[in-house]
């Protein structure tokens, strides 16, 4: 039996899941807060201890993210998109396109059989439809994060939003409070001005008829139901949307590692 | 006669009430999402600061980002107006006023008490007082420490992220590879004086220079800007309320413009308006 | 950070390619000796149809701001020109070329056309005029016209004509457009005399086109031996090659020194030496560069044995002009306008029969695609230069759907440093290797060659 | 047909932009569709080819456009091929793409690779003003001549050119007349009711548009009230502008909007065609040198005075008979042909003691609030 790990440490959110030959063992997910070398540390000993499992058991350890350099223990970094293609491929075999919605940008990935790259296209020079809108909102409307797809799914008449800078949807989103707009129309707007971005680019990489969605953003049902609908296509979206690019992170390094020694 | 000025920006809200003397009462609070009430509770504030009653304000202008959700003004004025007016009452000499907002940064041309040009950020947020309150946050140190602190660093990091939220990341980065503060802040503060000079010479940058607006607290912004412009800038004693100031100085020239009969005042009530209500 | 620096330029590949350099700062020294003896100087647009070829035969010294422009960016000092030009005025939005020229030029003048101290490779001399060319890009009439703003100097736009493919076989057009061309020509030679008072030297300018075509011919025929694999050099060494045979191709020394550089090509070709050690992955570059970092690429040969096999359309020379259109031409004036419009659409018949617009900047990559056996394109969309922009998104769908080459897209602009992320071209990268060894498998199955 | 009139129906065919062309489609009639001010609407029209601006829609959030053109590219014509790929103007016959900028060049281009009409013809507008670009645009006009009489099923004799060009020549002196409307003060109408006729005419057959135009000058002469009487009295200078979202705030502010030197504006109608013996000369002349549009290069002249005169002094006299007090720059982001004219023109402007206020906008609607503050304080600064 061989066990393998995969980390991604995101910007916000530092992933591990532990897998054996076939399934995934345990997988465990926390905030970073700052600490990357910390976080980084902690979610695989979560994950570790879930798993009942010792780090020196562990065959091979994949990498991705941001923070991934912050690992302590050795360790195979692995580029994000990959891993997340790979991840998507595992849990679904027959998706042959990805959305992903992260913190810190969103991405169209489109998949061969095999869960390689085919074609990539990413939002990453500006944060303008990125995840991190939805973070910055719930703040502005004092919500939990995990409230807005719900909220967003009673809207009946979203408010249109400039698809610009983050910051500055902010304060937008500040006036339309102040105009006495519903607060889920005001979510829902948000989310298609980000469906929005996200079909242009879906339409860059010729859409798919089979497509996954995940990342942070994916677990806000109602952005899951808004891109679907602005695309046309039903979403497959993982159980944990977060841990997609941690279960490409182990398998990949299993892959690029070979036969482990 | 009493004169009122109300700046609703994007971050704070600013009142100046002044009479035909000079300032009597000025305040400043955190703009919150319900502009409506905010507009009501601040004015009232100030009122009971100067000791005056609502009656007794002859006339008000409303500026700033939120100006029209100011009920009970009198009138509107654009911030860029109101900036250069309230500045060139401080500083008859002025000749460029840079004004570093929350979300906006201005650079505005006077020339004898008028404006001659202005220049106004648009589209990115990388080049306003946002960027420095994110920061701080992200540093979780106080808004008002963080220009102070990087003025002591002598080997300012570099940053090559422009975008505010970018940037933000990439400070975390810095400080997990052992960045000290200060040069991280160092950093940032000289990238975005940077950005506010370049946006802000298209317009010719020629002295008087005074910078204002909250940006105009950060010390260290105002010395790497300074360092970027060349020689030595104005800061107001108090940057926050020069919009507001000049929003009352505005008030009481129309006040003046204003014919007597029309001095019967116009129907104007102090009260909250509803505002949104979370439980709808 | 600052020890994590990544190089910036790129360290070439042929000894030639090295050498190089040579001539760019022969050019720039040439015109300001030039100016110091009282000689007429001016500034050209790289015009491809010979206008500057014309001008040296009226003996004028001509210097290049696009390519100073880009030599600017090179060592990393365009910044202030930038910024200087955006303070009087012009949009962050235009061409980087023309921002470091018109920061330049306005610092020029209020220098008193003395060139300032710290003017990067010695800064270029107050032209007597400038010609501007109506080329593909309209910023290239428009921004020597603005310089109006700091100099009296006389601007003279050598227009171009732009056909689309179905209108290039349309009746007589070619022959119009030609004689359009030689009519244009003429006015332009016409203004050259009354500006200096003095005739055209006609065998002067013969000798001149004699150099012209052999130095061409001999940069096509290197063109045409980078289609062997392994690649013998790559983007980096073309586009140091090139200064010669763009700027100064009626030189003899540029012709001695293709003659060097044919040279050392054939020789890794004959040996079967590859310009990277390890090729594992050809790619197609388009278009124009990041003159700030080109280093990169030398990093992407050594991580994924990437080499780019080929270039920027426009920066090529044209194959030679073919017999029947240059048999029994006697003016020389006639000759530069066929051989410039056979430049632009001599791949119009491959647009044709792709069914694709337009020729330009497009249907020249339908042909380089299969001959220099590409397995992707590297697409560097640049925020200030539209014309050589715009056609990238077309030309990947192209490549796409007609033959199975996927790319990738990497945004940047030619100077200005500040736009171009390079942490995001490496992970771009790195993704796209797993792609082009896909495609690969796609056209294998599909029957292409390669 | 509507049987509302004058302003109310122009506003009626500015809402529904292509639904007179395509009743005259449905009637058997055949619709042209072109871009931008160079391709000789006499020649459509002497076809029967009811001659269709091509515009954007600030409104439509782009989803297409980035497939085929990267960001960064001029605003507009990545609106107007991203409506095109939505099958906007799939029903159009014929195609006439433009050299106007490399913007319309490329896109021209493109739009011709992707979306085939049963006919289309891709314009070349040489750069330069000499006699030989002057003949060889002449022969282009005659190539799309040839292009269009392909699908017309009819040749296009000279007299029916010169029928044309009268039409033509008519609706021109009407939009003067009604631009000079505005001279006055208060202007008798609004910047935003002149655009919607404008767009109006553009899309309905020019005989119909004249006859709209009539009304429109009939009621709007008598007008009492008219658009209120503001401080600022503006020209508008730069690229297009074809939606009343952007007029309507700069009019919001509180200026008036009384002249306009835009490609929807006076440009496209500014000057006539001469009764040339060859219509084709007449067309040629208006067409490539007439047409003021900072795309077209001028040889420049002795001083740089006299340069700027020449290029821009037109301005100057617009200035003078519509009483104008400020001048706004409208540059679509992007667009360079109007972007290296900034500096100079504002100097210019400046130097006749004219505020300017420069904005660059991204075509689209979404995006104007933020412009607002910039409209005030320029109004404030007005008079
Ligand atoms: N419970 C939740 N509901 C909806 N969205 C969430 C939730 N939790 C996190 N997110 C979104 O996910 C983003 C983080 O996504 P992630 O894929 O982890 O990014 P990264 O890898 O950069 O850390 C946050 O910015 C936020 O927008
Ligand atoms: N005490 C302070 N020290 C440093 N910066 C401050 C301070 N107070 C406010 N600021 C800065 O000022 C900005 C708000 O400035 P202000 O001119 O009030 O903007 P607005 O008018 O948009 O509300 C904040 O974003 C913050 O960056
Ligand atoms: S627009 Fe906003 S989100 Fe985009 S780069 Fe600027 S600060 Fe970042
Ligand atoms: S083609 Fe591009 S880089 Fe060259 S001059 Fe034109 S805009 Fe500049
Ligand atoms: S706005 Fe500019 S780029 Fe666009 S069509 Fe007009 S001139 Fe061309």
């Amino acid at each position: 039996m061989l066990y393998k790990a995969g980390l991604d440490i995101g910007s916000v959110m530092a992933k591990a899941v532990i897998m054996d030959d076939r399934d995934i063992l345990s997988y465990s997910i926390r905030p970073i807060n700052g600490n990357f070398a910390a976080a980084a540390g902690a979610v695989l000993e979560e994950t570790l201890a879930k798993a009942g499992l010792f780090l020196e058991k562990l065959d091979v350890i994949g990498s991705t993210g941001l923070g991934a350099s912050f690992l302590s223990c050795p360790h195979m970094e692995i580029t994000d998109v990959a891993c997340q293609g790979r991840g998507i491929n595992y849990l679904f075999p027959s998706a042959r396109m990805v959305i992903e919605v992260g913190d810190q940008s969103s991405r169209v990935i489109k998949l061969t059989e095999k869960g390689k790259i085919a074609d990539c296209i990413i939002n990453d020079r500006c944060a303008a439809g990125s995840g991190r809108i939805l973070q910055i909102i719930a703040k502005v409307l004092r919500i939990n994060i995990n409230e807005l797809g719900g909220l967003s799914l009673k809207s009946t008449n979203s408010v249109r939003f400039s698809t610009g800078c983050s910051v500055f949807a902010e304060t937008e989103a500040i006036s339309r409070i102040a105009e006495g707009t519903k607060m889920e129309d005001i979510i829902a707007g948000l989310h298609y001005a980000m469906a929005i971005k996200i079909y242009g680019m879906a339409q860059k990489a010729k859409l798919e008829d089979i497509c996954a969605f995940t990342g942070g953003g994916a677990k806000n049902l109602g952005l899951v139901k808004m891109i679907g609908e602005t695309i046309g296509k039903n979403l497959l979206v993982p159980e944990e949307p977060f841990i997609t690019g941690a279960i490409g992170a182990a398998l990949m390094a299993l892959e690029k590692a070979g036969s482990p020694c | 006669m009493f004169f009122a000025g109300i700046d609703i920006g994007s971050t704070i809200t600013k009142v100046v009430i002044k009479n035909e003397e000079g300032i009597l009462v000025s305040t400043a609070q955190p703009t919150g999402a319900e502009h409506r009430r905010l507009a009501h509770e601040v004015i009232k504030g100030a009122l009971k600061k100067a000791g005056l009653t609502f009656d007794q304000i002859d006339f008000i202008v409303a500026t700033g980002y939120g100006r029209i959700n100011v009920p009970f003004a009198d009138a509107q004025v654009s911030e860029i107006t109101c900036h250069m007016r309230g500045v060139s009452w401080l500083f008859p000499g002025v000749s460029t006023v840079i004004d570093i907002g929350g979300q906006d940064c201005k650079g505005i041309k006077v020339a004898g008490g008028r404006m001659r040009n202005f220049i106004m950020n648009d589209k990115c947020a990388a080049g306003t007082g946002r960027f420095l309150e994110v920061i701080s946050d992200t540093l979780g140190l106080k808004l008002e420490d963080i220009g102070e602190i990087s003025l002591r660093s002598d080997n300012p990091a570099g940053v090559s992220k422009t975008c505010t939220i970018f940037a933000e990341q990439e400070v975390l980065l810095r400080l997990s590879e052992g960045v000290s503060v200060e040069d991280i802040l160092a950093g940032l503060h000289k990238a975005l004086a940077g950005r506010i000079h370049s946006m802000v010479s298209k317009i010719k940058i020629e002295k008087d220079v005074v910078i204002t607006g909250g940006g105009a607290k950060n010390a260290g912004l105002c010395k790497y800007l300074e360092e970027r412009i060349g020689f030595p800038v104005l800061i107001p004693s108090e940057p926050l309320i020069t919009g507001a100031l000049g929003a009352s100085i505005l008030a009481q020239e129309m006040a003046a413009k204003t014919s007597a009969d029309e001095q019967v005042k116009k129907e104007r009530k102090l009260e909250a308006v509803t505002f949104f209500d979370k439980e709808d | 950070m600052e020890e994590k620096k990544k190089k910036k330029s790129s360290a070439k590949t042929l000894q030639t390619a090295r050498e190089a350099g040579y001539f760019g700062k022969k050019m720039l020294a040439g015109t300001r000796q030039a100016y110091e003896e009282g000689k007429p100087v001016a500034w050209s647009m790289v015009d491809w149809w010979m206008g500057s070829t014309i001008t040296k035969a009226m003996g004028i010294e001509l210097c290049y701001p696009e390519n100073y422009g880009a030599f600017c960016a090179s060592v990393r000092k365009a910044e202030p020109n930038l910024d200087y030009a955006e303070s009087d005025g012009v949009p962050n939005t235009i061409c980087g070329y023309a921002r470091n020229c018109i920061g330049y030029t306005r610092k020029l003048k209020e220098n008193n056309f003395i060139i300032p101290e710290d003017s990067p490779s010695g800064g270029m001399p107050k032209p007597l005029f400038l010609l501007a060319c109506g080329a593909v890009c309209d910023a290239r009439y428009k921004w020597f016209q603005s310089l109006g703003r700091y100099m009296e100097v006389p601007v003279w736009t050598l227009e171009f004509p732009q056909t689309g493919v179905n209108e290039y076989f349309m009746g007589d057009n070619k022959k119009d457009n030609i004689k359009f061309m030689v009519q244009e020509l003429r006015e332009f030679i016409a203004f050259l005399e009354n500006l200096l008072g003095k005739k055209m030297d006609w065998d002067n300018l013969s000798g001149k086109l004699d150099t012209f075509f052999k130095t061409h011919e001999l940069a096509h025929k290197v063109d045409l031996l980078r289609k062997s694999v392994p690649s013998p050099a790559v983007c980096t060494d073309f586009w140091s090659i090139m200064i010669p045979h763009l700027y100064m191709p009626e030189d003899p020394e540029a012709l001695d020194f293709y003659q060097r550089v044919y040279d050392e090509v054939k020789y890794k070709v004959d040996n079967k030496i590859g310009a990277i050690p390890n090729e594992k992955y050809r790619m197609l570059f388009g278009e124009l560069p990041p003159w700030h970092t080109l280093g990169i690429f030398d990093e992407f040969a050594e991580k994924y044995g990437v080499a780019f096999a080929f270039e920027s359309w426009n920066y090529h020379v044209p194959s030679p002009l073919p017999d029947d259109e240059r048999y029994g031409i006697n003016d020389p004036l006639e000759l530069i306008a066929r051989y410039s419009y056979h430049k632009f659409n001599e791949h119009a018949q491959v647009a044709r029969e792709q069914c694709m617009e337009p020729t330009l900047f497009t249907a020249p990559y339908m042909k380089f695609v299969k001959d220099y056996k590409a397995d992707g394109l590297f697409c560097h969309p640049l925020i200030s230069c539209r014309p050589a922009t715009y056609t990238l998104m077309h030309v990947r769908n192209l490549l796409m759907e007609k033959f199975k080459v996927p790319s990738v897209v990497v945004e940047g602009d030619i100077v200005d440093l500040r736009v171009f992320n390079e942490e995001e071209a490496h992970s771009k990268m790195e993704a796209f290797i797993e792609t082009m060894d896909h495609y690969r498998e796609v056209r294998k199955k599909e029957g292409f060659e390669w | 047909m509507s049987d509302l009139k004058g302003l109310a129906r122009a506003a009626q065919i500015y809402r529904g932009r292509h639904e007179r062309a395509k009743e005259i489609k449905a009637g058997g009639g055949k619709v042209a569709g072109y871009f931008c001010c160079y391709p000789p609407l006499e020649l459509m029209t002497s076809l029967d080819y009811m001659p269709l601006r091509i515009l954007g829609d600030m409104n439509e959030p782009l989803t297409e456009a980035d497939t085929y053109l990267p960001t960064a590219m001029c605003c507009f014509y990545r609106s107007v091929l991203d409506t095109a790929m939505k099958g906007r103007f799939d029903f159009i016959d014929a195609f006439i793409g433009a050299h106007a900028c490399d913007g319309a060049e490329r896109v021209s281009y493109i739009w011709k690779s992707y979306l085939k009409s049963p006919c289309s013809f891709y314009l070349d507008v040489p750069h330069t003003n000499h006699a030989a670009s002057i003949e060889l645009f002449k022969k282009q006009l005659m190539y799309l001549g040839e292009e269009l009489e392909k699908t017309a099923g009819k040749k296009a004799n000279r007299e029916m050119l010169k029928q044309a060009v009268a039409l033509h020549n008519k609706q021109r002196s009407l939009v003067r007349r009604l631009y000079s409307l505005n001279k006055g003060d208060p202007p008798l109408m609004s910047g935003s009711e002149i655009l919607q006729v404008l767009i109006a005419i553009m899309c309905i057959p020019a005989v119909e548009g004249n006859a709209l135009l009539e009304e429109v000058i009939e009621e709007v002469k008598v007008r009492a009230g008219g658009p209120k009487q503001r401080k600022g009295r503006i020209l508008v200078w730069g690229s297009l502008i074809d939606d009343i979202a952007l007029t309507g705030l700069i009019e919001d502010c509180g200026l008036n909007i009384v002249i306009d030197d835009t490609a929807i504006g006076t440009r496209s109608f500014w000057v006539d065609v001469d009764e040339t013996e060859d219509p084709f000369d007449g067309l040629a002349i208006r067409y490539l040198d007439k047409v003021v549009c900072p795309r077209t290069f001028r040889d420049t002249k002795q001083t740089r005075m006299e340069d700027l005169d020449n290029r821009f002094g037109y301005l100057k006299k617009m200035v003078k008979e519509w009483n104008v007090n400020g001048v706004y720059f409208n540059i679509i982001r992007n667009c360079d042909i109007h972007g290296y004219e900034i500096p100079e023109l504002r100097d210019y402007l400046e130097g006749i003691g004219l505020p300017v206020l420069v904005i660059e906008q991204d075509y689209s609607t979404t995006a104007l609030e933020p412009l607002r503050t910039r409209f005030q304080a320029f109004a404030e600064n007005i008079g």
